[in-house]
């Protein structure tokens, strides 16, 4: 493989995974918003591994496994197992006006172009021009968190958020140093961990997962 | 070594109280760690002391004048606060409100607690301070929701988002202060360490490392509790347990801060200019007004202490952006005695709520009256956190305040402005729940005395005197942070 | 063998109270014996004070003091020289009265509550005011100066289950609190200009001294220090706190704040523009009189209208400190012109005043306190005919009105007359805007001697004179001996101030020595001790003994003469005007009295006047009672203060919308935090 | 031996205050009752009065205290002192520097205290309207009055009655705008302070006019009879106190001991002007009004405050 077929390869990749982010921005079925997350996780591993080869870097090979089998195969198991067990598969989620949400959602596309522009600029690295899809994938994840109703699409909207994140350091740097990496991905698990409880608890407490139930906490008018 | 023993013995302590964490001896088991913990801390200062700056576990950890004192507080804090946390939960656990499961959770989380925070500090790698900071978050985020009850799942709730999210910009921050690093530094851990990072701090990308230091701002900005990030902690200390919320107020935020300033540090270096200095003094103030505005309307006593929390995390990042000797001394000093004194407030507060059966502000009422030690020790706390002297919160603010009117007059007016309305709205709540009479619903208790007391001393001596050893690391820091 | 120095013990003195107020919780058990122990020292460390604060005076010499303690490179800096020797002197010499007068008020205190957190603060009261007159770097000043406050309120609040009290010390905290920031400020200017800010050496006064400051940045630097020491003092419109602590706080901590604290203020006023920085522009001088001519009128007035004798006494402070601002500006116009010995003159004046009001309000207060233990009232409408059941406190708190009215001999006309002579001096003074304002001032400061006269006699006349107007018999007894000494030490302190004005004068020369560059003391002593001729004595004279002399051998030779026939003299009822069935409630009362004034002044005042039927089911025309009311409030409260708080809890309640508790909306902002600051940076 | 000449005439002075004041209001009630076209019981009526007084017995209301009864003595004192200083027949006063014109609006000060409080003494509603009244009338006039001396002190340059006496007679005689509104103030102040018609009636006991008399109304014998001294001797001061001030021509200078005599006729002269001046405002004017008062010594104050702005403004 050449270096001009990864980068497009990897082009490519970057494309699709602004495109499921867009996905999970709009979809409101909760599965398929999952298979949508599994989706970008998968085109992740693979966009890791794409350049982990071209740079000869192995590390990257150990990364890319993990988002595998972290992003791809047990999150949303995870999060499909909760789903099922809490019985919530069914619902259907009321999304603020999706024109306008898209808008924004481009608005902040653009926005990181950018602002990256200038980083580009100094970089020297193959995966230079996906950082702006990188740090757009951040942003479009913050947004799905601020446009969902619900705790657990709130929990995807992260998970995407953080898809972002890793994008941007193999985008960027190729890779975090290993330590780092191995790190974050064990707080990610702990994360998962965490929100699984998290689920139930909500769950015994609220009797649903509605955010709009969890508004109890604020000041008095 | 002395590092990893430090940090080892927390991490033993928790997998010990994981283990044995409801037994009736759990709580001196817990303090038992945690003064071990601070027996190493302050073996390990001594060496710092005597023997200067230190790196250690293959470079992975370091200690200089910067975070010994704060390894030193942490550590100190976390032990009083085991201790006062043995009465009070199990005044908690009388109550019925916490099982046995809930204790060992509790008992281990809080060891684990501050072994991410005593690791946030001692690392030399920006990525594992990162690491630590989310561990330090996924630990306490379970302690906020202890009780069960519904809004204490939605401030833990709330507190695991924003903070998640928080932190997850931090980490965009790092993988682009890795970006610019990497290529003055090459590949791997080496271009994430600070010991290097400071060093060359002047040959990094200015561009990508101020875009890097939104992103540190935004993230663990959140975890300091800076507005408009803040919303979490008043709903986090507030459902909480106490003891939780004395170490959440008194430590992790200062934590947050540690890192931000570190972050800082670096891109002035870059930069060459203070825009990272300014972006720090507006949240600063900001945090300083907004929150001083927010005190005047509570009624929930813990809350109100976690606004005065981000209160006072306001001032000091305010300080640290202002720069200049004289600021970064008191914003030094700043976060040392604001620990100690808010966690012992927090200990107050614990104990009056636990007397009154309730955390509303309405309903505590005669507090020395009825219980002398509480009551003045509440008093008193206030009397300090608002920043009268002879306290040591008045020497920060002192500084600061005179390091404003030489550096940024202009901005003088809303300082004193934030101090003023802050000062008058815990005054104002707090005079009627200690003084007056004693209310027929108030029962007395067994309190711990010695927290309160040693922190209230602590503050006292440092607001009149300074150690030779604390004064040269702080001026030590200084010089570090310019 | 030689004496130790003064300020040796002066910082002694201090350290007495400081281990005075530390170890008063061990006696906690033994109240009765802790207040003798604790007060004895106290009287011991006063006279000890008295020794340090006259002595420097006399001798002139600056001594100075560093303590290892304090910030690393800023350790406590101690000096004592003539000026805080002269305020040392006036706080011991008060705290030595009120020290002896507290043996027994303490005691009345005792019945009702502990007074361990009462001595203990009392201890760290008189510390903290005395470190603030020996502090010699900011720091250390503000540290005392916060600890005098912060003190004071714990004893303001003493009677903590009272609201009043509450309300009182919390407004007097925070304006004080807030004053303190803005001294604090000024100190940040001063040191910032001042050499080596960066190592802390800048914070000492002198660093400040040798600093060269730009005009524009001295005048902010004054002004705030000014604003911060004014709210202190109690000058309009910072006086709020004052008529509001001042009742609630126990007598005896009333004396000492109403007679040193508000002094202490003073100092800080005259440290700071004759020592620390110099007067740079004129207006602040201006300033300063101005708004001690505002202070002095409209603090008299409101005191006219008061029914609470404590709360009348808050108001006269308000108004002699006003007198003391006078001085004070006059002074500080003088030296802006360099018209050194003027300076000298008006500033004797000021502190002579305020040396002269800490001993007679300190006096009044402590009478007001005899009274209130022994009626249990503080409302004047309820009190009357005291004169008979407490002959010997109705004796000295006549000596303390005769002083606060500015009457010979006592010492509070020395200090009104050295003013209007500074006055009559001012036609030197250069620009129209002086001379437009000098008559003006003398005017006003005329104007508010008369009607503290008046006031006064209204005190003294409805608290001690005529007949008892609460209910039932007069329970009322003499005061115990302790009190009692303390009283007549401050009264015969106010007589002899009056009558030997020359040989104080010449005492206290060396403190305008020191500030002003010039005394009065050769002058002023040219025609002996007989005389006190502060200019010369062709421009004026006043001989306190002579004035005391004369009219006491006017009245022995007018007894004697008119008394030789030993005329009978027989008791009989007074004359009711044909109506049979006078009451004791028909008496001229404190409102009644207060009517004309109130009448005429109406418009500067807040009148709440209400008349009402006490039977609803008559027409109105047929009534036989009524019940009438009248409040009179302070207009400053509505004009700033109201609308400040209103803004505050307005802004307040907009501020916490931000936390509404939707998650999203958390979110939101922290989105949109993240792109403001990237399009910013 | 220069200190025993003015002793001397230290000494006389005093004695043609203490003789000579009551002759002065008897000259007063005399012109007054031959302008109001009434039989007069001549100028020596006064000395007959007080007299009678002192021979009478003393009735004490039942509740007056030792105030009550000092009071006459201490205003008695004071007044006198004050006859001491002001120089109404020679300027060589050894006690003219005890206490200048400051200190002199002190010493009247003093006797009004005291006599207001003893109007408050006895607890009746009568007395204490009286003090009120009375303390009103001087809160404002006080300030008038000084306002008005010190005009002429800074004119004089000195706040010491016989210096400024001094000085105005030895000097150039000018026309000083300052001069005559504290003339015309002093006047207004005069008449307030001394109880005069439109201000207050010294002949009345209606509740309604009284100020001055309701306060004094208790007292009897002796003790009235020194208050009323005192009075006389008041009035009589106000109005040397006027001469001296502004028509000081043919007071004794220092050890000028053959003035005297020319001094005590040149004052009857004056006095005599005085007294029928007075009369004729006392006869015109109907009394005012309570709260007119205040406004009549509000014009006094603002003319004496005028007097001294156009002092610093105009000379």
């Amino acid at each position: 493989m050449t270096a001009g077929l990864a980068v497009q390869i990897n082009s490519v990749l970057a494309a699709l995974i602004l495109l499921t982010s867009f996905g999970l921005l709009v979809q409101r079925r909760i599965y398929g918003m999952l298979r949508l997350f599994a989706w970008q996780g998968a085109f992740l591993s693979l966009s890791t591994a794409i350049v982990g080869y071209t740079a000869g870097l192995h590390h990257l090979y150990i990364s890319a496994a993990l988002t595998l089998a972290l992003k791809v195969f047990a999150l949303p198991y995870i999060l499909y197992v909760l789903i099922h067990r809490l019985e919530i598969k069914r619902d259907v989620e009321e999304l603020v006006n999706i024109p306008t949400t898209m808008l924004i959602g481009i608005a902040l596309v653009i926005f990181s172009y950018y602002l990256t522009a200038p980083i580009r600029e100094l970089s020297t690295l193959i995966t230079r021009s996906t950082l702006a899809v990188a740090l757009a994938t951040v942003m479009i994840g913050l947004l799905i968190m601020i446009t969902r109703r619900k705790a657990v699409t709130q929990i995807i909207g992260f998970l995407a958020l953080e898809n972002g994140l890793f994008f941007a350091a193999t985008s960027a740097t190729y890779g975090m140093p290993l330590v780092v990496e191995l790190g974050v991905a064990l707080d990610i698990l702990i994360a998962a961990f965490i929100f699984g409880i998290f689920f139930y608890h909500i769950r015994t407490s609220f009797d649903s997962l509605e955010l709009k139930d969890m508004e109890k906490l604020k000041e008095d008018e | 070594m002395l590092i990893l023993v430090l940090l080892g013995i927390n991490l033993l302590a928790a997998a010990v109280l994981a283990v044995i964490g409801e037994k009736r001896y759990a709580p001196e088991v817990n303090i038992l760690g945690s003064a071990a913990t601070f027996v190493a801390s302050v073996f390990l200062a001594a060496d710092v002391y005597y023997n200067g700056r230190m790196i250690s576990g293959r470079e992975y950890f370091f200690v200089d004048e910067f975070n010994v004192y704060l390894a030193v507080l942490t550590a100190f804090v976390s032990m009083t606060t085991a201790v006062f946390s043995r009465p009070y939960m199990r005044h908690e656990q009388e109550r019925g409100r916490l099982g046995k499961v809930a204790m060992r959770f509790y008992h281990a989380m809080f060891q684990l607690f501050i072994f991410a925070m005593l690791m946030a500090l001692l690392t030399n790698n920006v990525g594992i301070l990162w690491i630590s900071m989310e561990l330090a978050t996924l630990s306490t985020v379970l302690l906020v929701s202890l009780y069960r009850t519904p809004s204490s799942v939605e401030a833990a709730w709330k507190y695991f988002i924003l903070c998640g999210v928080g932190i997850a910009l931090a980490l965009f921050g790092t993988v682009l202060l890795y970006f610019a690093a990497e290529k003055v530094l090459g590949e791997g851990s080496k271009a994430l360490q600070w010991t290097n990072l400071a060093a060359v701090s002047g040959s990094l990308e200015p561009t990508v490392l101020s875009l890097a230091f939104v992103f540190f701002m935004v993230g663990y900005g959140t975890k300091v509790g800076l507005v408009p990030l803040h919303n979490w902690l008043p709903d986090a200390h507030a459902e909480g347990p106490t003891p939780i919320s004395a170490v959440l107020s008194g430590l992790l935020l200062n934590i947050a801060l540690y890192a931000l300033v570190r972050c800082k540090t670096l891109v002035d270096g870059a930069t060459h200019g203070n825009r990272a200095g300014q972006i720090m003094m507006a949240f600063g103030l900001v945090s300083l007004l907004v929150s001083a505005f927010s005190l005047l309307r509570q009624k929930d006593i813990k809350r109100m202490f976690s606004y005065s929390s981000i209160e006072h995390m306001g001032i000091a990042t305010y300080a640290f952006g202002l720069g200049g000797s004289v600021a970064t001394f008191g914003a030094l000093l700043h976060m040392l005695v604001h620990s100690l004194t808010k966690s012992a407030i927090f200990f107050t507060v614990g104990h009056a709520s636990q007397m009154h059966g309730t955390q509303e502000i309405s309903r505590i009422r005669g507090l020395i009256k009825g219980n002398p030690l509480v009551g003045w020790g509440l008093m008193l706390g206030v009397a300090a956190i608002i920043g009268l002297p002879p306290f040591g919160l008045f020497t920060s603010e002192f500084l600061i305040l005179t390091a404003t009117m030489k550096s940024a007059p202009l901005l003088a007016p809303f300082f004193l402005l934030g101090l003023a309305i802050a000062f008058a709205a815990l005054l104002r709540k707090v005079m009627p729940m200690v003084f007056g009479a004693v209310p027929d619903y108030q029962h007395n208790q067994r309190v711990s005395h010695t927290p309160v007391i040693l922190h209230m001393i602590l503050v006292l001596v440092l607001g009149l005197y300074l150690p030779v050893f604390l004064s040269q690391w702080l001026h030590g820091a200084v010089r570090l942070l310019r | 063998m030689t004496l130790p120095t003064p300020l040796a013990v002066a910082f002694f003195t201090a350290l007495i109270f400081i281990i005075m107020a530390v170890v008063s919780p061990l006696l906690a058990s033994r109240q009765a014996s802790l207040i003798r122990i604790a007060f004895f020292f106290s009287v011991v460390a006063c006279i000890m004070g008295l020794y340090a604060g006259f002595s420097v005076v006399l001798s002139g010499q600056a001594e100075t003091l560093t303590l290892p303690i304090g910030l690393p490179d800023l350790p406590f800096y101690l000096r004592l020289d003539a000026l805080s020797g002269f305020f040392f002197t006036i706080t011991s010499l008060l705290g030595l009265f009120v020290s002896v007068y507290s043996f027994g008020y303490v005691k009345g205190l005792l019945d009702r509550r502990p007074v361990t957190s009462f001595v203990v603060f009392y201890n760290l009261f008189m510390a903290g005011m005395l470190l603030v007159l020996m502090a010699d770097d900011a720091y250390f000043f503000m540290i005392s100066w916060e600890l005098m406050t912060v003190s004071s309120f714990f004893l303001v609040c003493f009677e903590d289950e009272s609201l009043e009290a509450r309300r009182a010390a919390f407004i007097y905290l925070l304006i004080a609190h807030v004053g303190a920031m803005t001294i604090l400020l000024a100190f940040g200017i001063l040191a910032g200009f001042a050499a080596g800010f960066e190592s802390f050496r800048g914070f000492t006064f002198e660093a400040m001294r040798t600093a060269s400051i730009p005009r524009s940045w001295a005048s902010i630097a004054f002004v705030l220090a000014f604003f911060g020491f004014a709210a202190k003092a109690g000058v309009i419109p910072m006086h709020v706190w004052l008529p509001e602590a001042h009742p609630a706080a126990p007598s005896n901590v009333s004396a000492l704040m109403s007679g040193v604290m508000l002094k202490v203020a003073i100092y800080g006023i005259v440290r700071l523009a004759f020592d620390i920085f110099p007067i740079t522009a004129w207006w602040w001088g201006g300033l300063v009189l101005c708004l001690g001519l505002v202070s002095a009128v409209m603090g008299i007035l409101y005191a006219l209208m008061q029914v609470d004798l404590k709360r009348l006494l808050a108001y006269s402070s308000v108004e002699n400190v006003g007198i003391i601002m006078i001085s004070l500006g006059l002074a500080m116009l003088f030296k802006f012109h360099n018209l050194n010995l003027l300076a000298a003159l008006a500033l004797t004046a000021s502190l002579y005043h305020c040396l002269n009001h800490a001993l007679f309000k300190g006096l009044l207060f402590m009478g007001a306190g005899a009274i209130l233990h022994s009626t249990h009232e503080r409302n004047m409408e309820r009190m009357g005919g005291l004169i008979h059941r407490m002959p010997q406190t109705a004796l000295v708190f006549l000596a303390g009105c005769l002083a606060v009215s500015a009457l010979p001999p006592f010492n509070g006309f020395v200090s009104e007359w050295l003013a209007f002579q500074a006055f009559l001096q001012s036609s030197v003074l250069p620009g129209q805007v002086l001379k437009l304002l000098s008559p003006l001032g003398a005017a006003l400061l005329a104007l508010a001697a008369a009607m503290s006269a008046r006031c006064f006699v209204k005190v003294y006349g409805v608290v001690f004179l005529g007949r008892w107007r609460g209910q039932g018999q007069c329970q009322a007894q003499e005061t115990g001996l302790a009190m009692r000494a303390g009283m007549w030490l401050a009264a015969g302190a106010c007589l002899a101030l009056g009558v030997f004005p020359t040989l104080v004068i010449g005492w206290m020369d060396t403190v305008t020595n020191e500030l002003t560059g010039a005394g009065l003391k050769a002058s002023a002593q040219a025609y002996g001790w007989l005389w006190l001729t502060p200019v010369s004595a062709a421009r004026a004279s006043y001989s306190g003994p002579l004035v005391f002399a004369v009219i006491a051998v006017v009245i022995l030779a007018a007894y004697l003469v008119f008394h030789s026939r030993k005329g009978v003299v027989r008791r009989s009822a007074v004359w009711d005007c044909g109506y049979p069935g006078l009451t004791n409630r028909m008496q001229y009362n404190s409102t009644s009295f207060a009517m004309p004034l109130r009448r005429i002044f109406g418009s500067l005042l807040i009148i709440k006047e209400t008349v009402r039927p006490c039977d609803v089911t008559r027409p109105a025309a047929f009534q036989e009672r009524f019940t009438y009311e009248v409040k009179v409030l302070d207009r400053v409260w509505y004009i700033f203060y109201k609308p400040l708080t209103q803004a505050v809890f307005w802004i307040a309640r907009h501020a916490t919308r931000l936390q509404n508790g939707r998650i999203q909306i958390y979110l939101m902002y922290s989105l949109i935090t993240l792109i403001v600051l990237l399009v910013f940076s | 031996m220069r200190i025993v000449y003015s002793l001397i005439i230290e000494a006389a002075q005093i004695a043609v205050v203490l003789a000579v004041a009551p002759a002065f209001v008897g000259w007063v009630r005399m012109l007054k009752c031959r302008a109001q076209g009434r039989a007069s019981a001549g100028i020596l009526q006064p000395y007959r009065d007080l007299r009678r007084l002192f021979y009478k017995d003393v009735v004490l209301a039942g509740n007056a205290s030792w105030i009550f009864r000092s009071a006459p003595y201490v205003a008695f004192g004071a007044t006198v002192l004050a006859g001491a200083i002001i120089p109404v027949i020679s300027t060589d006063l050894p006690l003219g520097l005890t206490a200048d014109v400051i200190a002199l609006v002190a010493v009247f000060a003093i006797a009004r205290f005291f006599t207001a409080l003893a109007g408050m003494d006895i607890g009746t509603a009568f007395g204490g309207m009286g003090s009120s009244r009375e303390m009103m009338v001087a809160s404002l006039a006080e300030p008038a009055m000084l306002m008005s001396v010190f005009t002429i002190s800074l004119v004089a340059g000195s706040t010491t009655l016989s210096e400024m006496v001094r000085v105005i007679t030895s000097g150039q005689f000018v026309f000083r705008p300052s001069m005559a509104l504290a003339l015309m103030a002093f006047v207004l102040i005069g008449i307030a302070e001394t109880g005069r018609i439109p201000v207050d009636n010294p002949a009345t006991h209606l509740e309604l006019t009284m100020i001055h008399e309701a306060m004094v109304l208790e007292y009897s014998g002796r003790h009235l009879a020194l208050i009323e001294w005192a009075g006389m001797i008041k009035l009589f001061l106000f109005a040397s106190l006027g001469v001296a001030l502004f028509v000081p021509w043919g007071i004794g200078g220092p050890h000028e001991v053959f003035m005297v005599p020319v001094a005590v006729v040149s004052l009857a002269i004056k006095l005599g002007i005085v007294g029928v001046c007075l009369v004729l405002v006392e006869t015109r004017l109907a009394k005012m009004r309570i709260f007119q008062v205040p406004e009549f010594l509000g014009v006094a104050f603002i003319l004496a405050t005028l007097g001294m702005l156009s002092f610093f403004m105009l000379e």
